[in-house]
This record gives C-alpha cells, sequence and structure tokens, in this order.
C-alpha cells in the first residue's frame, strides 16, 4: 500500500474521496488530483504533478549544446518554436553572437505563430472539456492552417528545432506569404465564430465567470507570469517589458483582464491572439523577399567532389532538396558570422578543405560550441507565462547545468488554492485555463 | 473442409470484420504525441473515417488503447491498470517514438517502450507521427483484427 | 391483431439477440484489476463509497417522477388525435399536476447545491 | 534609482549578509550567506525594492568540484522592471537552507522540487516529499553522483522484449 499521502491523513472519515487522476481527459493526462468530497463541494484538493518528469535537466547535461536543441522543442510542445528561442538565445547571450536582421524578423514570425497556435489548443482544450465540442474542432482546423505556414519552411509540423544558435537553420518557404495570408484568414475567421459562441453563451459564462478567482497579491505570490497574471490585470509582458529580438520596432498592446477568473484567463488569451496575428502582419510586411539564387549551371555534388580535387568550383552546386533554403548564399543573412556557431554551408564543405574540417570540428566531440564559463538567465514570453533558462557552463561542449523556469509550473501550484470550496464541476474550466503542459511542467 | 469449419470459419470472418470497423479508442494520452492525436482526431485528418472515431474515456467501454506520448516509471503502474481494466478483446497502438521505445529520452525517468508493461499490437513510429501515419497504423491494427484468430466464448482454445 | 404480434416478435427477438450476444461473444479473461473502481488509473483512496448526501436522493426522485412523466405522453399523444379539445384539457391536468410539485421543489432551492 | 545605485542600495541594507556582488553577462548577482537568505530576501521583497515575484528557485551541483550546493534565486521586481539572482552556498555533506514558503506560495512547489532531484532539505517547510519522482525513489537524480540512465521501475518490467 503506499504510505498515506496528505489529503489521506487530514481527510475526514465521513467525506469522500476520489482520485482526478492522472488518466483524465481532463487532466491532459499528467496530473493527478486528489480531491476530498462533501457531495460535490470540495473540501479539500492536492495536486500530485511528476507523471511526465522526463529527466530534461540531467539528459541536457549530458548532451551537446547542438544536440540538446530537440529537446527543448518537447518542453512545451504546444508552442515548441519559443523554447527554442529561449535556449537558443541564453546560448547566444553567453555567446555574445549577433544574430542577423533577417533571421531575428523569421524568429519572431515563428514564435508569434506558435504563440497563436498555443493559445488556439488551450481554448480548444479549456471550451470542450466545459462542453463546446463545436469550438474545439474550429480551432483545431485553424490551427491546421497556422501548422502548414510552419511546416512548408521548416518541415516539420511541431517539433521543428528550426530556430538554432546563431539564427535559423534555412531561409522561409518560396510561398510563405501565400499560406501565412490564409493561415490569417482562418484565424480570424474561426476567432470571430468563437467569441460568437462564447462570449456571450450563458453556460459558459455560468462556468468561468467568477470561478477560480486569484487576486493580485496571490498571482504575484505564486509567481504567475504570462496570460493568466495579466488576466488579473497586471500588464507583465516579457516582450514589453524586456524586448528581445524587434519586438520594440513592433506595434502590439498587452491585453488585460480585471478579475482574474477563467473567464478573463479566456478573453486575455483570445485578445492575445488578435494582437498575434496583427504582429504576423507587420513582421510579414518587414521581411524582405530572398534574393533569387544567381542562374547559370548546376552541377550534382558528386561532380562538384571530382572537380574540386585539383581546382576551386565557382559552379553552384545542386543541393538535395530537405536542403532547400540553407544554400550558401542565403546562409549569410540567415545565421552568425562567428566561426563554428552553426552548420557550415554543404557547398564548402562538399568542395573545401576548410569546409570539411570546419564541418567536422562543430560536431566532433570537445569542438564545435562552447560558450564561456559563467551562468546565465535569458527569458522569452511564452504561451504560458515567461520562459526562462538558466545555464552555468563550465566552458565544455556540454552545459554543466540547465535549469528551465517553467511558467505553468508556478500556475498550476495555485490550482488547489483556486479549487477548495468550490464544485467538482469548476475543476473542469479552472484547470483548462491555466494551460497545463506535462513538458513544461514535469520537465 | 466440413461443414462446421465452414461455419466457424465465416463466423471468425464475420466476427473480424464487425470488430475491426467499431473500434471505440481509449486515448491514453500523456505528451506531445497528443497534439498530434489531436490533429487526427478532428476535421482536418479525421480519425472518423475508419470506424474508429467514437473516444471513450473509460477502459470499461473501450476495446483499443492508444497510448499516446511518453510513458515514465511513475505512469507506468497506472498505465497497467488501465490496461488490465479493459474489457476483452481489446487491442494497443503505441503512438509515437516515445511509446514504442523511449524514444529520445534514455534516462532514469522513462519507461523504454511500452511493451515493457503490456503486450502491443501495432507500433506507431514517429516523433510526432504525422496524422496520415497515424491512420496508416489504424488501417493495419484493421487487417490485423480481420485475420486475427477471433476469440469468442466457445472458441476451441487451441 | 398480426402486426401487433410480428412487431412484438420481430424487436423483442432484436433487442434478445442485442442482450445474449454479447454473453457469447465476449471472452472472459478475469483479472483482479479489473474488479477494482476505474479511478483514472491510480489506486482508489479510499476502497467503501460512504453515505450519499441528501440532495442527491431529492434530485434522483425527481427526476424519476418527471421521466415517467415524459414516458406516459407517447401513449397520451397517439391516444388524444381527433380528441380536440377535451384530450387537451385532459393533458394538461396530468401536466399542470406534475409542474405545480416541480416549481415548488425549485423554489424550496433542491437545485441549488452549495 | 538607476541599475548600479540599486545594488549599492541593496548592500548597504542587507549589510553583512551579502558576500560578493558580480556581474554575468549584464545580470546583477548577489552572492548572500546560507544562513541569511530568509531574512534577505524579506527584505527585497518589501518597499523600497519590492522584488514582488519569486521568479525561480533552482540548484547547481557543484560537490565534485567544491563540495558544495549552490541554490539560485531570481527575484523580479514589476516596478522596477529589473532582475536579480542570488546564490546561496550550501555544504554537500548536509545540505540544508532556510525556507521561503511564508514569503512567497511557489516556493512550496519550488523548494519540494529541489529537495526532490538535490536532496537540499528546506528548515520549516509544512510537507518536504518528493515532487517528481514517486514515493519509492532512492537517491537524487539531478546530483552528478546519480547515474543518468539508473532506471528504478515502479512495477515488474519484461525484459525479455
Amino acid at each position: 500500500m503506499e504510505p498515506l499521502t496528505r489529503i489521506e491523513r487530514q481527510a475526514r472519515p465521513e467525506s469522500m474521496l476520489l482520485n482526478m487522476g492522472p488518466s483524465h481527459p481532463a487532466m491532459h493526462g499528467t496530473l493527478r488530483i486528489m480531491l476530498e468530497l462533501d457531495g460535490e463541494k470540495i473540501l479539500n484538493a492536492e495536486c500530485e504533478i511528476g507523471y511526465l518528469h522526463r529527466g530534461f535537466e540531467k539528459t541536457c547535461e549530458n548532451k551537446t549544446w547542438f544536440n540538446l536543441l530537440i529537446y527543448t522543442d518537447r518542453l512545451n510542445y504546444v508552442s515548441p518554436l519559443i523554447n527554442n528561442l529561449g535556449y537558443v538565445m541564453t546560448v547566444e547571450k553567453m555567446m555574445g553572437l549577433a544574430v542577423p536582421e533577417r533571421a531575428q524578423l523569421i524568429r519572431v514570425l515563428m514564435s508569434e505563430l506558435s504563440r497563436v497556435s498555443d493559445h488556439l489548443t488551450c481554448l480548444a482544450a479549456m471550451a470542450m472539456e466545459s462542453g463546446a465540442f463545436t469550438v474545439f474542432l474550429y480551432m483545431m482546423k485553424a490551427r491546421e492552417y497556422l501548422w502548414d505556414v510552419i511546416e512548408f519552411t521548416t518541415g516539420a509540423r511541431m517539433t521543428t528545432s528550426y530556430i538554432r544558435i546563431g539564427g535559423v537553420r534555412a531561409d522561409l518557404h518560396p510561398e510563405w506569404r501565400g499560406s501565412l495570408a490564409t493561415a490569417i484568414k482562418e484565424t480570424r475567421k474561426v476567432l470571430k465564430d468563437v467569441s460568437g459562441l462564447l462570449d456571450q453563451n450563458s453556460i459558459f459564462l455560468g462556468r468561468t465567470r467568477g470561478v477560480g478567482v486569484i487576486s493580485r497579491e496571490d498571482a504575484l505570490s505564486y509567481g504567475w507570469t504570462g496570460p493568466c497574471l495579466r488576466s488579473t490585470g497586471i500588464p507583465y509582458d516579457v516582450r514589453k517589458a524586456h524586448p528581445y529580438l524587434v519586438y520594440d520596432r513592433l506595434l502590439f498592446e498587452v491585453p488585460v483582464g480585471e478579475a482574474g477568473d477563467n473567464y478573463d484567463r479566456y478573453s486575455v488569451r483570445m485578445r492575445e491572439m488578435e494582437q498575434s496575428l496583427r504582429l504576423l502582419e507587420q513582421v510579414a510586411a518587414l521581411i524582405p523577399d530572398a534574393a533569387p539564387l544567381p542562374a547559370g549551371p548546376v552541377i550534382e555534388p558528386a561532380e562538384a567532389i571530382r572537380r574540386s580535387r585539383r581546382t576551386r568550383t565557382a559552379e553552384r552546386i545542386r543541393l538535395s532538396p530537405n536542403l532547400e533554403g540553407s544554400e550558401k548564399d542565403r546562409l549569410a543573412g540567415l545565421t552568425a558570422a562567428a566561426p563554428l556557431a552553426s552548420v557550415p554551408a554543404k557547398e564548402d564543405t562538399y568542395t573545401t578543405m576548410e569546409g570539411l574540417i570546419s564541418h567536422f570540428l562543430f560536431f566532433m566531440r570537445g569542438k564545435g560550441i562552447r560558450p564561456p564559463k559563467g551562468d546565465a538567465y535569458f527569458s522569452v514570453e511564452g504561451g504560458n507565462g515567461e520562459v526562462g533558462f538558466y545555464i552555468v557552463s563550465d566552458g565544455s561542449d556540454r552545459p554543466y547545468r540547465l535549469h528551465l523556469r517553467a511558467p505553468c509550473f508556478h500556475i498550476v501550484s495555485a490550482l488547489e488554492q483556486l479549487i477548495r470550496g468550490r464544485l467538482l464541476a469548476d475543476v473542469i474550466p479552472t484547470f483548462g485555463s491555466m494551460n497545463m503542459i506535462g513538458g513544461e511542467l514535469d520537465r | 473442409m466440413s461443414g462446421f469449419d465452414l461455419l466457424t470459419t465465416r463466423l471468425e470472418s464475420a466476427l473480424g470484420w464487425g470488430r475491426k470497423f467499431s473500434l471505440f479508442h481509449y486515448p491514453f494520452i500523456t505528451a506531445c504525441c497528443g497534439m498530434e492525436y489531436m490533429s487526427t482526431a478532428c476535421a482536418h485528418f479525421d480519425i472518423d473515417r475508419f470506424g474508429a472515431g467514437l473516444t471513450r474515456f473509460s477502459p470499461r467501454q473501450a476495446d483499443l488503447l492508444l497510448v499516446v506520448g511518453t510513458i515514465t516509471h511513475k505512469l507506468a503502474p497506472v498505465l497497467k491498470t488501465v490496461y488490465d481494466q479493459m474489457l476483452e478483446p481489446k487491442w494497443v497502438i503505441a503512438f509515437g517514438a516515445c511509446s514504442v521505445s523511449g524514444g529520445i529520452y534514455q534516462n532514469y525517468a522513462v519507461v523504454q517502450g511500452i511493451d515493457r508493461i503490456i503486450p502491443v499490437d501495432v507500433y506507431i513510429p514517429g516523433c510526432p507521427p504525422r496524422p496520415e501515419m497515424v491512420l496508416d497504423g489504424l488501417l493495419k491494427l484493421q487487417d490485423k483484427i480481420q485475420h486475427q484468430k477471433q476469440d469468442w466464448r466457445w472458441a476451441r482454445k487451441t | 391483431m398480426l402486426e401487433l404480434a410480428i412487431a412484438f416478435l420481430v424487436f423483442g427477438l432484436l433487442s434478445a439477440v442485442m442482450i445474449l450476444i454479447n454473453f457469447f461473444l465476449g471472452p472472459r479473461r478475469p483479472n483482479p484489476a479489473r474488479e477494482k473502481p476505474f479511478e483514472c488509473g491510480s489506486p482508489p483512496l479510499r476502497a467503501s463509497i460512504g453515505p450519499v448526501h441528501v440532495p442527491f436522493f431529492l434530485v434522483a426522485l425527481l427526476f424519476l417522477l418527471l421521466d415517467v412523466e415524459i414516458v406516459f405522453f407517447y401513449p397520451l399523444a397517439l391516444a388524444f388525435r381527433g380528441r380536440g379539445l377535451g384530450g387537451f384539457s385532459a393533458l394538461g391536468a396530468f401536466v399542470g399536476v406534475l409542474a405545480i410539485g416541480f416549481v415548488y421543489a425549485w423554489k424550496k432551492g433542491i437545485f441549488r447545491w452549495a | 534609482m538607476g541599475p548600479e545605485n540599486l545594488i549599492d542600495a541593496i548592500r548597504s541594507s542587507l549589510g553583512e549578509a551579502v558576500l560578493d556582488v558580480a556581474d554575468s553577462f549584464g545580470d546583477a548577482v548577489l552572492v548572500i550567506r546560507a544562513d541569511a537568505v530568509r531574512p534577505a530576501l524579506a527584505a527585497l521583497r518589501e518597499a523600497p525594492f519590492d522584488y514582488a515575484l519569486l521568479l525561480d528557485l533552482t540548484c547547481v551541483d557543484f560537490a565534485a568540484a567544491e563540495g558544495r550546493f549552490e541554490l539560485v534565486y531570481h527575484l523580479y521586481s514589476l516596478s522596477r522592471n529589473v532582475r536579480l539572482r542570488i546564490k546561496a552556498s550550501v555544504p554537500a555533506g548536509d545540505p540544508a537552507a532556510a525556507t521561503l514558503v511564508g514569503l512567497w506560495k511557489n516556493a512550496e512547489w519550488l523548494e519540494r522540487e529541489v529537495y526532490d532531484m538535490f536532496g537540499v532539505r528546506f528548515e520549516g517547510h509544512p510537507d518536504l516529499r518528493r515532487l517528481l519522482t514517486y514515493e519509492g525513489f532512492e537517491g537524487h537524480p539531478l546530483r552528478k553522483s546519480y547515474p543518468w540512465r539508473l532506471e528504478q521501475p515502479r512495477i515488474p518490467l519484461k525484459d525479455d522484449v
């Protein structure tokens, strides 16, 4: 028999103890709430997390700086590009890399796409768990369009590892403007439909207005950040407080709620999606079209290698399709110029000795990216709040310690207080509006 | 083939046909593959076209356990309990690299593949698998159900 | 009379098959975990379900009453075809009495749980 | 107050609790004695500096190199819009520190996680139990001494797969 949890020790004999356990549709599969019930009223609650603790921080201590990028996608897997961004900018802060302008604009474009798909997924799950299945289907449809834009450029729908140390992996897809325009149009249409469905819906209001209320002092005391903190009225947004990338050049407001209940968390996320769409349009206007590749004969890699044995080849080399967008001419505008900061261009690796050496040096054990000794903390505005990376480096090719400041860890720690004394049915919308993501919560 | 054998093979194929097109799945979702499961189950890729659309959130009413995402050691007993509480006949799909083999997480916290805990029928690779791969996995399971020896109350235990 | 018999035969047979087919086709593999209640996969915190609260009983009884009332609507609807006002008033009386009970329960606050 | 004299103001108000002031990649870092952590952070939370948010509490294991654990607190003041990192070292032999549960509410889970991962005991913590791993888990995974792939399964696993 497992030793008694806190709630079993404190529970009164006549009250009913119920598990809203890990394998529950509304608990996103990774949180167990043990409830002490008096009929429908919740007397006491205890949250047990850690069901998705995958040893992220221990794994990072055994992976090189370049290899552990794939783990950052799977932290907040609803907005993976924002985690990439957070990790990558922390390492760039340590190495002092200057990311070119075009890469910064593409990064803002990608993280705003991720933010909208994060809010879409959160509100879709919250609405479906409170009974509005149509909203779930609409929002998943809108998210497909957004994921199409991401997939055209990065090749993957969700776990992209596209934002690399020093810049981005490849240039945008040639027709990215068309797919972005459709995505924005479709998302706006869905947002209008959903606000029509839910904003004045008496059932939804009955379940969210005045439910799961948290005061500003409590929100700050729990370390809340992001949309949940803004729903209590405190306009703290890392993009405004500490502007990074090109956010200081873009116009957007920070939507704020008043009462800090479920409805405000819902409406702050809805308005924040409109702001993100606005940001997407501004960034799309700022990004110049990619210069077309120089015309002229294109030779096969094998032919280029054969020729380059004696003389340097000047012709362009035809790269394989999955390297599209990271040709040498484009790579200059996409990654920092520092040596050994990013994967060298394939054309050099094929044909020149220096390129080959730098390629091997980058991937060899003990070489490659090695930030200077010391520790750094940098945070970006994620879907749930301030996603901060605290990295201690000892100068080797592996981080000595990598810690993620997970926003939803602090938000979920307040869940017990929010549902105490409420009815059993209020747990679902309250928990849904917190947007708990297992990968980020348990790391 | 004697008359009785003809009867049982006809019954077996009828049973297999009936079972494969009415799969009620229990989505045991934990991690990132859950997002791909949402895309698969929703309008765009629509798992309902193959008869497996109805999601049952109780193992008592489900005959397909869809294990989606990473199974950690802390969650292993939960998965085992849910699997045991499912009624016969039941099938299991391991959805995504983490449930197939532990995926990119090989450390102290993650079970290296759920077939160490429960028998698995179809493995869907990918991290996360694209929705088309999931539907393909489902079709493979349906073939398996159609052609396996059906289990029923008085089936001769060979 | 004949169609009635045929109807009862067909529907009776159909429901019997649907109920009993599971008895034939469902394989039996008992295992101890299946007897325990399903608590989202985690071990149940309290094995026995304690005494249930009074409001549950009130709502259950009220539901029973009103549900049976709805079941009576079907024969009523058939029997009262073509009876005009007389039929309608009888139906009105039947529903009215139950409605008074329902409103009384509502005002008494059966549905207010907090 | 600008950032420079803010640090001096903090240093003067905390007095001898502050061992060292450093700057790492542009962030202000304050090294404080382990036993003075609670009063120091309580002071920083109050009026003049009002670091209202306990952004993060984590721990770094220098046991092998310097025989100590280093607790790292990140504070954030909304009104000043400035971040502060506070470090406190505890001996590796019997790592223990004062709890912050009375000051911030998220400290309870943060400290439970550090206890679970590193084994640092927090005196005065109401319910110091494991948070991310499970009851039967021996050892503290994030310590450098804990092997990376040492699994401790809760139920018997079939290993003939």
